[in-house]
């Protein structure tokens, strides 16, 4: 308990300092990591604690976004509320929306529940565009942080500021939930909804609740996100926002209570970094998922539980070499493959098939990657992901073994 | 009237072709509950391997084999992947098949390139069968209705005249136990798999000829489908087939129909209030036939959660 | 003996075209051990559901408590002081015994949806959850996830959340199902203790417990009550025989 | 060998595991054709983990099972009914939202050469209360109809031997004396019958054996009279 | 220091086909400054931001860009995200004295662009749907091809909304009647043949369209398994992918481009075949207009001093608005009153018999009708309220 308490406090320490470590690019990136995060979190108070899977919770989001937009834009543009504290108004939208979608969505549960929410959002997608007095139709509408309480909020230091403070302060909220009765019931509502009603409650006004106050905290994140662009725009409400959370909060893993954060944190930053440096990110995003679902089922999150437990099991000595073992094959696979699938992505793209067609005699012209050039029809250039590929696997499987023997070993001496 | 008839036609075919796309839906998510998100990536898989082998082997037998191999995919799909973090829940399941949907864009993306491939129909089915109101009906449109009734048949049979459908809907809750009475459970649930991504396989190999093949296909039904299987009732084929036809009718009369709310209200002498009002009031039926399914399937789900045809949830 | 505390007038209950309560008049005393028997698939869980506010009623009334509860919510009639459990073993299966027994705990001390204070920081709560562990003896197994304890451990579990909000009346629909002799003996006693000066309604199968345990017994059949009376009275019922005992049982 | 008493079942050394925990410690057991072996035992001594080992429904860490010869040990649950064993669970696992006709359908099995060939009919029979609620959900069926179903529904497998888990469980004492008479009807038609019953009144009745287990394995077997005879035995292995 | 540009485009996902039009013309017209010597003897720097798909990421990628140091950012394939860039950076330039950025827009072809939200530091290399309509609709009706009766279908966003007017501003002078007007959903429609019936009773001559990508083909396709008649006047009828997949029914229908390489000449020609060489396949759709648009921005940056060795952008953006270049298709130029380059036009139709043809078919654009930047041009907006920095 006192270890958690100072990594956390030692997280938030670094999180403090980071306008002084970052470029401004990084920082804007942090941003939108920590809105992200909060999203995420706020999503996984319905999905991971209360077991209610929603397929629609960028609607909370958007309406959080478009509530603060407006309150940003009122009375002539001075705001209803000074700028720290516009996201409120995105909590007010994202709760009271949340409560009535959550009404009606709750009324149902399972493939159900999902369908509905999903189908709230899908509404709310496909008229927003058309309500442009509300939503200012696919141009978006447009705001700008004004001075307060003696800061001008024109710094992207100053947003970074702002956002991590009520991303903290929420996330805290969100934790000291999960200690309430009500954040207890939410497990319940979970587990068993219908024992719960036997034991006098009223399910479907809790799960109301918890839709509601998780709608609330998605919409704080969506004004964050206005007050940190300064727009808000109808795609937000694009069922892609929908998945992104629900990926973001698997990946990072219900079960611990930062994990969905730490999961929304890293695709951002996966998203933000190399979206710029490949066309095929979204394969790699593609093929991220899959291996998370197939090989880390419980997420990040989950990776570092089994970690720790495997340290008491078999102790540090023992695992040390296990881990450095994993990363390397884990390196050793990802650059085999990322090289391949570049290869590929080059040699098959419309341009470099019609330059082949162009350059005399057939010949394949080489492909430049990595600063270098390669011939696609030379054995060398496969030979390098075959190579890396085949020791990435290798390392893998010495490494599995390792694991098996050593827990064996573990296993005879408990 | 004539533009009412041709609509009606119009949209039942429409309607047959998404009750294409989503009959695979319907035994994988209806009945097994797994929460497919790639369905609609084998429809659209089901287009480019029709448009790849048709240059080989010619068009009708292209229609044969690429919803086999679509079916192949699914069954590797299903016994590599998906059994794999079956036991870990429907969010799982809706993740992994997500991150695929993802994969089988990108990969059509990097072999086939941004813009739509030129898989057309042969010319001798790029004829009209008959001519409605000045208008004229394409045979085509005939066909892919014909391919629609035929896949209902098929797997009506399949799930009446064998024990499939109720393996399959009793080995989602226990599997255990439908093993222990003597079924090989992972092996049919591999085989409808299968065959529901053959059946999407099939549906993108006839449609992407008519519509466009393109890499964005599968996202512009991907949503639409699910909206069937809801509507239509979770494993009620019938129910599918009539949701399909529903949407299809609907979206395409509304189209025709120039009217909004604010109309309604001038019925009652409210007219101008409403206009004032604007937003919801004055959006035209026609601009929002995007939007009526959902509309349709949330209005579903509130008044009668187990669909039109579904068994009582 | 005081006036029912809940009493049946005329109860009936359609599935489709198959009515499945046939009219069924019952009274229940205020701190009677009430027995229910009959043969499977006579109604007696349905008409636990339809007292529990699990089912609602096609007619008939069900006044408990001076108030008629037919066709209200379980949550609202179990506010009312009557609490329930299941056949089919019903409780939070992923969550700690101790976590089990505090939501049941919770409602009952007002905290249903307070979200302004810590569930830990409540003392009362948490004694009263460990006198109900202690009671069904599950304190050693406080900490243990409720799914993976031992079925009659469950059962136990089970009317330990059954009595956490202290009701009126307690409904239990064959808690001895499933257990030893042994287990069966000690859930006989515990029913004994923490059913004094409350009003309970028994189903069960088991005669023996049946017989010992209950101050009445109706017997319901086909959805009617064929008979009400003491023990001694009920196995000397001919009918009741005929329906319900079998011979070797009565013999 | 004569047929009467050719063994049909044999389990040796079975030993089991959950997880960590080591739940049988090498269970032997011989079913001959046409016998009723009851095996008893306190709650939490094995018996069901033993069904559930040879059905395939958990895996035995080591030992052997053999039907007329054939190793099951190891392999699928539905080879090994399709093998000729049957199970009818604890639990009363019954498909909850198939109707009652749907569930029996999915019981049924070509017979393996040599078995009782039953019919839905003679179900019918043994619990009239099913017939007439064919076609009513199985889940919305009552905790006795529904141990009715379970048992109709394994025996619609046609089995060589049926694995029977507390049968009469939340029955009516009326229906219990039916299921006992319905046991007793398999035995006559040539079904081996393994038989975990609490109601010790019952085993002893129905049984042509009965074996004792106690901490994962079996302590004691022998006809019922030995046992009833046995006033030690009993005291200490089935507490009653 | 180099002189950052930067393509802020939608390089992956569903869109990401016009954003890699849009990367490929800004690639061959960079390389085109760098070997004419960069500026201020340094080459110009190429930088690439996948905006993903929608207007928060590309206020992201902006800010990125912004801390990378970029000067320039250029961007055109859709108008939503266009819309969020130039507000982006009227702000950002608010609160950024002397390190302001300009917004070089090559094909987000909305109004507001150049009306209400018109803003110093956004120049439009594209043409608008005023500008398009006008020429569509006088080439057609000079060619007879649009008669009297035609029916609008769009869009059902900014450009779309636009086009819509755009197609009802031009009905005196192309002395036609807009018989009917649709706006429908964006991507969205699988099925058009209800529009289509639509079409078909109300009995127009022609059929008006700022569509693009999907809801092009999927119309014509629709329209022709009908049997339509209709003649079809289209914006985006070039788009890569569209007359291989629409195939012959194509064939006899109208658009309006910027650039045709039968128009323009033997410069066109060499224009084409160097840009061929270099990309592996011939300028179509919004390249040319965006290599164009580079081309202007090349010719700014060589009147434009370094100070201090850095580019100054409000010196930069004085020198753009002041430019004209000679293309292929003749003189363009930039308009200062609104930042809307003045740009010619050719309206082409689809025939077999076309110098170039394009998609491998046997089919090519023939051009009708050209029109010179002047004769094209349509007045400034009066919603654009420009303010100049001091
Ligand atoms: N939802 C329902 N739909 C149709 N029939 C139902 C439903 N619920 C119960 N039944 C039928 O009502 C009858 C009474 O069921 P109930 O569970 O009340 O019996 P029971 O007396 O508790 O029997 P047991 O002692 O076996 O538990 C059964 O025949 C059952 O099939
Ligand atoms: N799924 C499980 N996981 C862990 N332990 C289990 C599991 N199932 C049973 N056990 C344990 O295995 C032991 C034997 O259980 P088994 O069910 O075989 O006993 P039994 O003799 O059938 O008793 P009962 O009368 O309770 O049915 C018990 O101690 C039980 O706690
Ligand atoms: C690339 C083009 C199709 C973009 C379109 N002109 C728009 O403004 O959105
Ligand atoms: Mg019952
Ligand atoms: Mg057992």
């Amino acid at each position: 308990m006192k270890t958690a308490l100072l990594l956390v406090l030692a997280g938030v320490a670094a999180l403090a300092a980071l306008p002084f470590l970052l470029s401004q690019g990084l920082l804007n990136a942090a941003i939108q990591m920590l809105i992200a995060a909060l999203f995420a979190s706020a999503y996984n108070l319905l999905c991971g604690q209360a077991g209610m899977l929603s397929f629609g919770h960028a609607a909370y989001f958007g309406v959080g976004a478009f509530g603060t937009v407006h309150a940003m834009n009122a009375i002539g543009g001075a705001g209803l509320l000074p700028t720290p504290l516009m996201p409120l108004a995105g909590a007010a939208c994202g709760l009271v929306f949340g409560g009535i979608a959550g009404w009606f969505a709750t009324k149902r549960t399972g493939t159900y529940f999902a369908m509905i929410t999903l189908a709230i959002a899908e509404l709310v997608h496909s008229l927003a565009p058309h309500l442009k007095g509300l939503f200012g139709g696919e141009a978006g509408v447009s705001t700008m942080r004004m001075p307060a309480w003696g800061l001008d909020f024109g710094s992207t230091t100053q947003v970074y500021y702002l956002t991590l403070a009520w991303v903290l302060l929420s996330v805290l909220l969100l934790y000291l939930f999960t200690r309430t009765p009500m954040g207890r019931l939410a497990y319940g509502l979970r587990e068993n909804s219908h024992r719960l009603r036997f034991l006098g409650y009223n399910v479907h006004g809790l799960g109301m609740l918890v839709f509601a106050i998780s709608a609330m905290f998605s919409g704080i994140a969506g004004g964050l996100q206005v007050v940190s662009n300064e727009s808000a725009n109808y795609v937000v409400f694009d069922p892609a926002l929908s998945a992104a959370v629900v990926l973001n909060t698997y990946i990072g893993g219900v079960k611990v209570f930062l994990g969905p954060a730490f999961g929304a944190a890293l695709m951002t930053f996966f998203g933000y970094a190399v979206s710029d440096l490949t066309q095929s990110w979204l394969l790699y995003q593609g093929i991220l998922f899959v291996l998370v679902m197939m090989f880390m089922p419980s997420g990040l999150a989950g990776l570092i539980g089994t970690t720790g437990r495997l340290r008491q099991s078999i102790g540090m000595a023992r695992l040390v070499p296990l881990v450095l073992l994993s990363i390397a094959a884990a390196v050793l696979l990802s650059m085999g493959g990322a090289f391949a699938v570049e290869m590929l992505q080059r040699i098959f793209s419309q341009d470099y098939r019609a330059m082949a067609k162009l350059a005399a005699g057939g010949a394949w012209p080489p492909v430049t990657l990595l600063a270098r050039a390669w011939s696609p029809t030379a054995v060398a250039t496969w030979a390098v992901p075959v190579v890396l590929i085949g020791a990435g696997a290798l390392l893998a499987w010495i490494g599995q073994r390792h694991l098996k023997q050593a827990t064996e070993r573990a296993g005879g001496a408990a | 009237m004539d533009q009412i008839i041709v609509s009606l036609m119009n949209g039942v075919i429409y309607g047959l072709l998404l009750f294409m796309v989503s009959a695979g839906l319907t035994l994988i998510f209806g009945m097994m509950g797994v929460l497919n998100f790639a369905h609609a990536s084998f429809y659209m898989l089901g287009a480019y391997f029709a448009y790849t082998l048709q240059g080989a082997i010619g068009f009708w037998l292209a229609l044969v084999v690429s919803p086999v191999l679509v079916g192949l995919v699914g069954v590797v799909v299903e016994r590599f992947f998906l059994r794999r973090v079956h036991h870990h829940g429907h969010a799982h399941e809706l993740l992994l098949t997500f991150g695929l949907s993802f994969i089988v864009a990108e990969s059509i993306k990097l072999f086939f390139g941004n813009y739509p491939v030129d898989y057309r129909i042969p010319a001798a089915l790029d004829v009209s069968a008959f001519t409605v109101g000045g208008s004229q009906y394409p045979v085509y449109r005939l066909l892919m209705g014909g391919v629609a009734i035929a896949m209902f048949v098929v797997i009506y049979l399949l799930l009446t005249r064998t024990r499939v459908g109720i393996v399959v809907r009793s080995a989602i809750y226990k599997p255990r136990m439908a093993e222990a009475l003597g079924h090989n459970v992972p092996l049919v649930f591999m085989g409808v798999f299968g065959v529901g991504a053959a059946l999407a396989g099939l549906a993108g190999a006839v449609a992407g000829a008519f519509y466009t093949t393109n890499p964005n296909m599968a996202l512009e039904l991907g949503v639409m489908v699910f909206v069937v299987v809801v509507v239509g009732g979770l494993g009620s084929l019938g129910g599918a087939m009539l949701a399909s036809l529903l949407i299809g009718v609907v979206t395409s009369l509304a189209v025709g129909v120039d009217r909004s709310l604010a109309d309604l209200f001038a019925l009652f002498g409210a007219g101008e209030w409403a206009t004032s009002v604007g937003g919801l009031m004055t959006l035209k039926i026609s601009s929002l036939s995007a939007t009526i399914p959902f509309a349709l399937m949330l209005l579903i789900l509130l008044v009668r959660p187990s669909g039109l045809m579904g068994e009582k949830a | 003996m005081s006036d029912p505390i809940l009493s049946i007038r005329g109860l009936r209950k359609s599935f489709g075209p198959t009515e499945i309560m046939r009219g069924v008049d019952l009274d229940l005393l205020g701190t009677e051990r009430h027995a229910l028997i009959g043969p499977n698939g006579a109604g007696k869980s349905t008409l636990f559901h339809l007292i529990s506010g699990h089912l609602a009623p096609s007619a008939g009334t069900v006044h408990f408590d001076g108030h008629s509860i037919g066709g209200r919510t379980p949550q609202a009639i179990n506010r009312l002081g009557l609490a329930r459990s299941f056949q089919i073993t019903n409780i939070f299966p992923k969550l700690t015994v101790f976590e089990n027994i505090r939501l049941a705990v919770m409602r009952p001390h007002g905290l249903a949806y307070a979200f302004w204070k810590f569930i830990d920081s409540d003392r009362r709560v948490r004694e009263e959850t460990y006198r109900l562990l202690e009671l069904v003896r599950l304190t050693a197994r406080a900490g243990t996830i409720a799914g993976e304890m031992a079925y009659s451990e469950q059962r136990s579990l089970e009317i330990a959340m059954t009595l956490a909000s202290d009701p009126k009346v307690i409904l239990l629909d064959e808690p001895m199902a499933g257990m030893s002799n042994e287990e069966t003996h000690y859930t006989a006693e515990l029913i004994l203790e923490v059913t004094k000066g409350r009003a309970l309604m028994l189903v069960e199968h088991d005669m023996d417990v049946v017989f010992s345990l209950s101050d009445r017994i109706s017997v319901l059949v086909y959805g009617q009550v064929i008979a009400t009376g003491t023990p001694d009275e009920i196995r000397a019922n001919a009918s009741v025989k005929e329906a319900y005992l079998g011979e070797e049982v009565a013999a | 060998m004569s047929a009467a008493t050719e063994t049909l079942l044999h389990v040796e050394d079975l030993h089991a595991h959950y997880g960590k925990s080591h739940i049988l410690h090498g269970v032997n057991l011989q079913v001959a054709r046409n016998e009723v072996v009851s095996l008893l035992g306190r709650n939490g001594s094995g018996r069901s983990t033993t069904m559930k080992a040879v059905m395939g429904l958990v895996t035995p860490t080591s030992g052997h099972i053999r039907l007329q010869d054939r190793e099951l040990a190891g392999a699928r649950p539905y080879a090994i009914c399709r093998a000729g064993i049957g199970y009818v669970p604890e639990e009363r696992e019954v498909f909850a939202n198939l109707t009652v006709d749907e569930n029996l359908r999915m019981g049924e099995q070509t017979p393996v050469p040599g078995a009782h060939r039953w019919r839905i009919e003679e179900m019918f029979d043994y619990f009239p209360r099913l017939k007439e609620r064919r076609n009513t959900k199985a889940g919305s069926m009552s905790g006795g109809e529904q141990q009715m179903l379970t048992m109709c529904r394994s025996l619609l497998g046609n089995p060589l031997v049926l694995l029977i888990d507390e049968p009469t469980e939340g029955l009516a004492p009326k229906i219990v004396a039916q299921v006992a008479e319905c046991i007793r009807d398999m035995h006559r038609k040539g079904v081996s019958v393994v038989l975990v019953e609490q109601k010790l009144a019952i085993a002893l009745k129905v049984s042509t054996r009965v074996c004792v287990m106690g901490h994962g394995r079996i302590v004691f077997e022998g006809t019922p009279q030995e046992l009833a005879a046995n006033e030690k035995l009993v005291a200490e292995w089935l507490a009653v | 220091a180099p002189v950052k540009i930067g393509v802020l485009e939608t390089l992956s996902g569903p869109q990401a086909s016009s954003g890699q039009a849009y990367r490929a013309a800004v690639r061959y017209a960079i390389d085109q400054i760098n070997a004419a010597g960069g500026w201020n003897g340094e080459p110009v720097q190429l930088m690439e931001y996948d905006n993903q798909g929608g207007p928060a990421g590309a206020a992201d990628k902006l800010k990125a860009a912004a801390a990378d140091g970029v000067q320039l950012i250029v961007q055109g394939a859709s108008s939503a995200i266009g819309g969020q860039i130039t507000e982006d950076i009227r702000k950002y330039n608010l609160r950024n004295p002397g390190k302001e950025m300009v917004y070089l827009n090559v094909g987000a072809e909305a109004l507001e662009l150049t009306g209400e939200k018109c803003n110093f530091h956004h120049f439009r290399f594209g043409g608008d749907p005023q500008v398009r309509t006008k020429a569509l609709v006088s080439a057609m009706k000079q060619a007879n091809a649009l008669g009297t009766k035609v029916y609008s279908i769009n869009q059902n966003y900014s450009w779309g909304q636009d086009m819509e007017k755009a197609i009802a501003d031009n009905a005196a002078a192309g002395g036609y009647q807009v018989v009917e007007k649709t706006l429908h959903d964006v991507n969205k429609v699988q099925d058009f043949a209800p529009y289509v019936a639509k079409i078909a009773a109300s009995k127009a001559d022609s059929v008006l369209t700022g569509n693009w990508s999907n809801d092009l083909l999927l119309l014509m396709k629709a329209s022709k398994s009908a049997g339509l008649k209709a003649r079809f006047g289209t914006v985006y009828l070039d788009q890569p992918g569209n007359l291989a997949n629409a195939g012959d029914l194509a064939v006899g229908h109208f658009v309006v481009q910027t650039f045709n390489p039968e128009a323009g000449g033997a410069e066109g020609e060499r224009f084409v075949n160097d840009y061929k060489a270099k990309t592996g396949h011939a300028p179509v759709f919004i390249e040319p207009q965006t290599v164009f648009g580079m081309a202007m921005v090349a010719d700014a940056l060589k009147r434009t001093k370094p100070e201090g060795g850095a580019l100054n952008v409000n010196a930069f953006a004085k020198a753009l608005e002041a430019t004209t270049i000679k293309t292929p298709m003749g003189d363009m130029s930039m308009r200062a009153a609104d930042h809307q380059a003045q740009l010619p036009m050719v309206v082409s139709t689809v025939t077999k018999d076309a110098k170039f043809k394009v998609d491998d078919t046997d089919m090519g654009f023939k051009p009708v009708k050209r029109f010179s930047a002047q004769e094209a041009s349509t007045p400034a907006q009066a919603s654009c309220a420009m303010k100049r920095p001091g």
